[in-house]
């Protein structure tokens, strides 16, 4: 298993790098509207509009990313904090299922997006 | 010092050596010091990004299910623990954005064809301008102001 | 002057009769512009002849005298007492065999330096040539930086990485490979491409940066293993795209003439 | 018991001795830039021979690594092979000898170019072609630089080359504590592993000394812990003559206290030196540089030093002994000190506490260079057949009564590898024939014991730290930048008198392992052994020359004194003093005046 993780480390450090950038650009701004702001009223979204964004080529695109990259970037930091904490045992397991979250999580991305 | 160890076989060479050494300690102060600590609220942060990533997957897939599955979901957003997880992510990855960029510039080559990569503190300002701009872009896309 | 007093906490440990390394405590009268190097020769010449610790420039350019002081991995000759307070710890590198005293087991990073190939690997033709090189200062500015590692090994004693992963090559091997990738002169990239990438790899830093928090000599490994990532990234994006086409690193630098293997 | 060409490096277990037995083609002591060199060489020269590199440090901690200036070789359209060479000829004050002067300066270039090409990374000019700058002594521009790193960047560059012979093998941390030499014939050495702190034979059909220089011997130096002269106590000891051994390198501008080396290229790059009244007194009065001013040759340069201190014009230095003369960089300005000469600010602030963009640096001269050496002809040879000597620890008579500065890296590198050539050819053709193995196992054995009983020796009350600091005293004393003759007698009984104290050692640490202060006790035996050769020397040249600066006989005698000095030793009682003519040829010496 980490025989294999190894051989696609260039794709999952490419991931996890646009990850991390896009993941740092817009999911706050995503966790503070939708999570925070919106839930205690402060604001009041307007749900077909939100959808009109969304279905958009763009907003589809969008959304996509940033469900899909941070996964990965979260996946395989994660990883590496087990690392750190001396987990190099289970890495092959660890890692193999951290990633194989991120994977599922973005497949269902791609179905998600698509539905819209 | 560290209570955590090290291997006992890190830094070892393939032969071991005509004497017998002492174990090899970790890192002193490891992660207590100033920069591990930063260096593990940075990767413990962008973890979270797993759970932020999925719950926005939530979000988008109820979009597709049409308007009462996205008005439910943002209801149970409401529940004090979820607005506790959020507010918590919002912060913490905001710090990591902040952080992030600044561990970036170095990360690029110092040069591409004949550009030079500009210097450091330069980048990191515009790459924390950037992030403010896009922070407010999206805040205001998603509440319709645009 | 009033004389100042130090006391140095100071790792001693002889193989043949210690079990694990203990401490030992000299109070000795200290000068304003000490070096810690320095006190631990005071106490080497006039108190104690039995400690040992490895050092010889003591002009910070050989490498020889890190240790870890207060906890940080320091180059001792260049570190300043005057830094510490009354009670200043001095241990072995943390992350290495212990040898004895403060002198560690570096084979093991002798071992991995050697690993990343770190000589000019010329183009098949060019083997025989005579003559200098032309560069550019602006190609010689590509690697100089990651040229100027004195192998102190303070990176490895910081590197989180380094204490859980044995087959890490670590920081300072690691950034060496990528000084000679960004080389001009040099042909070998896809070849140590290969190796940066292999198990304990670039890929195995988890860019904790410490590495480069501690180097004295401002090489930046974290840096120049972070670039390597990118170029490996980019590396393998090409041949994945373009299968046949030679592989181009994306600095100019590290080219190679054998066509893309892997 | 012979042995094939072919590797062959299995550690055998000699019966006997109990003691592990290497055997190699040739034995290179040192990892420097001469060591380093001439492994490579070697396996240039023929690929399957079996090199083994025996160093007390890690090869790249070698104090090669220390060297900032630059390295010569000629370069520049406006430059010429002839020029390089009566440079050095005249640097030398006529010591030098002419024919390796000439095989010297030709062979530079090339072997510049082939470090380029092996990677060191040399500062370069607009075009891409190696940057030169200035030197002391010398008329153009031919020191390639590496910033003001090159030492570090050469050793790096080498010592990295050098890891993909898999027929370099390395012994580090081996201390070197004498050679086997049987009926004349060098068979190689017995070497004490650090970190087991046992003994083991590495024989070889020949052994090539590269263990650089001896600046130890002097209290206030350039060099690091490990320049204790050990070759040239390890080939003295077995009846190999040092020679020029009185010609010792003060350099104008070592750090206060510390004698950290500000190097020659800050002059080279324009910086000034000032007395306490802001004179450049180089240029002002008559020290013998004339027009070169700070350009000038260390020796000349190191003197006016002296002499401005002596005239009251010197700089005094809070907590520092002694008095100074101030290097000056201001006017270059930042980009140029930061673009060329980082490592010199690096340093001036670290250890002087002084920002030279900002203020001028204080420094005086300082012991730096050994001319003299194991006396070797020009292929490296020793008068023990099978010995090789190159680098600082040999005196191959290029650098005669004084060095130029850049000089000595070049010529690490062309003797270095000439000796490699050399005794890799002299090993195939199996030379006069092996040394009798037996014989030199047992010289084995005995020196296994010597070791043995040296380590924590209690034979008396002498401590390490206060022999070395007697010796350095006197030393400074009899052997410094100016010399009197009955200053320098002294000092001969002096060093006559520690040789005798040393044998009553009083040291601690009886422990196997890594056993600094056994090491530190052989190096001690080694720097007393090599400071007698230097004040012996130094007493019988009776006029002035060169770096040797003699206040009874003040001017250069080319009637009685154009000769090498050589030092023999002899079993018990003093040293044996002779001579050795000067190889002359183009240059017919004349008054030396820049
Ligand atoms: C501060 C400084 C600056 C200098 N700057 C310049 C410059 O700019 N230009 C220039 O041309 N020259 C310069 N020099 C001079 C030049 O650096 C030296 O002459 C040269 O490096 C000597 O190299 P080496 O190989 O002979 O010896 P070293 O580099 O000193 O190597 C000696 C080797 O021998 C080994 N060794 C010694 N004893 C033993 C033993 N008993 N057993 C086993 N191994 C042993 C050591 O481990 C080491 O590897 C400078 C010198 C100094 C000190
Ligand atoms: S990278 Fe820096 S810290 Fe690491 S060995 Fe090199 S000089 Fe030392
Ligand atoms: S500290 Fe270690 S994890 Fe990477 S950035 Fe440096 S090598
Ligand atoms: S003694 Fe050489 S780096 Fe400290």
């Amino acid at each position: 298993m980490r025989a294999l993780m190894l051989k696609l480390e260039p794709i999952i450090w490419g991931l996890f790098g646009g990850g991390m950038f896009v993941g740092a650009l817009l999911l706050p701004a995503f966790v503070l509207v939708l999570g925070v702001l919106a839930p205690l009223g402060v604001v009041t979204l307007d749900t077909g509009a939100l959808f009109a964004l969304a279905r958009h080529p763009l907003g589809r695109l969008v959304c996509l990313v940033t469900i899909a990259l941070p996964l990965w970037a979260g996946a395989h930091q994660l990883r590496h904090i087990f690392l750190d904490f001396g987990g190099l045992r289970y890495d092959g397991f660890l890692g193999a299922l951290l990633y194989l979250l991120a994977l599922l999580g973005s497949a269902l991305g791609i179905v998600a997006v698509w539905n819209l | 010092m560290s209570t955590l160890r090290a291997r006992l076989d890190a830094m070892r060479p393939s032969q071991a050596g005509p004497t017998r050494t002492a174990d090899p300690r970790p890192p002193d102060h490891f992660p207590s010091r100033g920069n591990y600590r930063s260096y593990l609220m940075f990767g413990l942060g962008s973890s979270l990004m797993l759970l932020v990533s999925a719950n926005l997957l939530r979000v988008v897939k109820s979009l597709g299910d049409g308007e009462r599955a996205f008005d439910a979901l943002l209801e149970s957003f409401a529940h004090p623990l979820y607005l506790g997880f959020h507010l918590l992510a919002f912060v913490w990855l905001s710090w990591v954005a902040l952080h992030f960029f600044a561990l970036f510039p170095k990360t690029q080559p110092f040069r591409i064809g004949p550009f030079k990569r500009p210097p450091d503190a330069l980048l990191v300002t515009g790459l924390r301008a950037l992030f403010l701009l896009s922070t407010l872009l999206v805040t205001a896309l998603l509440l319709g102001v645009l | 002057m009033a004389e100042q007093k130090k006391t140095l906490v100071v790792t001693r440990f002889d193989p043949d009769r210690d079990q694990t390394p203990t401490t030992r405590e000299y109070e000795i009268p200290v000068e304003a512009d000490w070096k810690v190097l320095d006190a631990l020769n005071y106490i080497k010449a006039q108190v104690d002849p039995t400690l040992s610790h490895r050092w010889s420039c003591r002009m910070a350019v050989c490498g020889s005298c890190g240790m870890n002081v207060n906890g940080e991995p320091k180059l001792t000759c260049k570190q300043p007492l005057s830094a510490y307070g009354e009670r200043v710890e001095v241990a072995p590198l943390a992350n290495f065999p212990v040898i004895r005293d403060l002198v560690v087991e570096m084979d093991g990073f002798m071992e991995r330096l050697k690993q990343v190939k770190p000589w000019i690997i010329e183009a098949k033709e060019e083997a025989k040539r005579e003559g200098t090189n032309r560069q550019s200062h602006a190609e010689l500015m590509d690697f100089k930086q990651f040229s100027m590692c004195i192998n102190c090994m303070l990176c490895y004693a910081a590197c989180p990485v380094v204490a859980n992963e044995p087959d890490y090559l670590g920081p300072a091997a690691l950034a060496l490979g990528h000084r000679y990738n960004q080389d001009t002169r040099d042909h070998g990239g896809v070849e140590r491409n290969q190796i940066l990438r292999d198990d304990g790899g670039v890929f195995s830093c988890s860019y904790a940066n410490e590495c480069s928090e501690v180097c004295p000599k401002g090489v930046d490994p974290a840096g120049a293993i972070q670039q390597a990532k990118l170029n490996n990234v980019l590396d393998w994006a090409k041949r994945f795209v373009v299968p046949r086409r030679k592989p181009r690193a994306p600095t100019a630098a590290a080219q190679s003439d054998e066509p893309g293997r892997g | 018991m012979g042995y094939s060409f072919e590797a062959c490096r299995d550690a055998v277990r000699a019966g006997d001795a109990g003691m592990d037995v290497q055997r190699h083609d040739i034995v290179i002591v040192g990892g420097g830039c001469a060591g380093l060199r001439a492994a490579i060489a070697v396996l240039h020269q023929n690929p399957a021979a079996s090199v083994a590199l025996v160093s007390k440090v890690y090869p790249m901690r070698s104090h090669t690594v220390s060297a900032e200036g630059g390295a010569a070789a000629v370069a520049r359209d406006d430059d010429s092979i002839e020029m390089h060479g009566y440079d050095t000829v005249k640097g030398s004050d006529f010591l030098g000898d002419q024919d390796v002067i000439q095989y010297f300066v030709e062979q530079a270039p090339a072997e510049l170019a082939q470090l380029e090409r092996w990677g060191c990374p040399f500062s370069r000019n607009e075009d891409g072609s190696v940057a030169t700058r200035a030197f002391g002594g010398m008329t153009t521009k031919r020191t390639w630089y590496a910033t003001d790193k090159i030492g570090f960047h050469m050793l790096h560059a080498l010592f990295q080359t050098s890891m993909q012979y898999e027929n370099i093998v390395r012994l580090d941390e081996h201390f070197v504590t004498k050679l086997l030499v049987d009926g004349g014939r060098c068979g190689g050495v017995v070497a004490l592993d650090l970190r087991s702190g046992e003994m083991k034979a590495v024989l070889g059909r020949a052994v090539i000394l590269c263990t650089g220089g001896a600046g130890k011997i002097w209290p206030f130096t350039t060099n690091g812990n490990i320049k204790t002269g050990d070759g040239m106590a390890l080939a003295y000891r077995e009846g190999a003559p040092l020679k020029d051994m009185e010609f010792v390198q003060y350099h104008p501008t070592g750090l206060p206290g510390t004698g950290i080396l500000i190097t020659e290229a800050t002059r080279g790059e324009g910086g000034y030196l000032l007395n306490t009244e802001g004179e450049r007194f180089l240029l002002t009065r008559d020290y013998g540089v004339g027009a070169k001013a700070e350009l000038g040759p260390r020796d000349m340069i190191s003197r006016a030093i002296m002499l401005e201190v002596r005239a009251g014009r010197g700089i005094s230095v809070p907590g520092k002994i002694g008095e100074y003369a101030h290097l000056d960089l201001r006017h270059l300005g930042e980009e140029i000190i930061d673009g060329r000469l980082p490592f010199v600010r690096e340093l001036a602030r670290s250890y002087a506490g002084v920002d030279p963009v900002r203020e001028p640096i204080p420094v005086r001269p300082v012991l730096h260079y050994m001319m003299g050496g194991v006396d070797v002809d020009i292929e490296g040879r020793t008068c023990i057949e099978g010995l090789y000597a190159a680098g600082e620890t040999a005196c191959v008579s290029l650098n005669g009564a004084n060095r130029l500065g850049s000089n000595s890296l070049t010529e690490c590198l062309v003797f270095g590898a000439r000796a490699g050539v050399h005794a890799v050819g002299f090993a195939r053709e199996g030379g006069a024939g092996d040394a009798a193995e037996p014989q030199l196992l047992e010289q084995c054995s005995a020196e296994a014991a010597r070791i043995e009983a040296l380590r924590g020796s209690k034979r008396g009350d002498e401590t390490l730290a206060g022999l070395r600091e007697a010796l350095n005293l006197t030393m400074e004393e009899g052997t410094g930048v100016y010399r009197e003759q009955s200053a320098m007698a002294r000092t001969v009984s002096a060093v006559a008198e520690l040789r005798k104290r040393y044998q009553n050692l009083h040291l601690l640490d009886s422990s196997r392992v890594f056993n600094t202060e056994l090491t530190e006790a052989l190096e001690l035996g080694n720097l007393i052994e090599v400071a007698e050769t230097v004040a012996v020397a130094a007493k019988a040249r009776k006029e002035s020359r060169g770096a040797h600066a003699c206040e009874d006989f003040p001017t250069r005698d080319d009637q009685n004194f154009l000769h090498h000095s050589l030092v023999h030793r002899t079993p018990e009682g003093p040293p044996r003093f002779d001579t050795k003519a000067v190889t002359l040829g183009t240059w017919e010496p004349e008054e030396r005046k820049y």
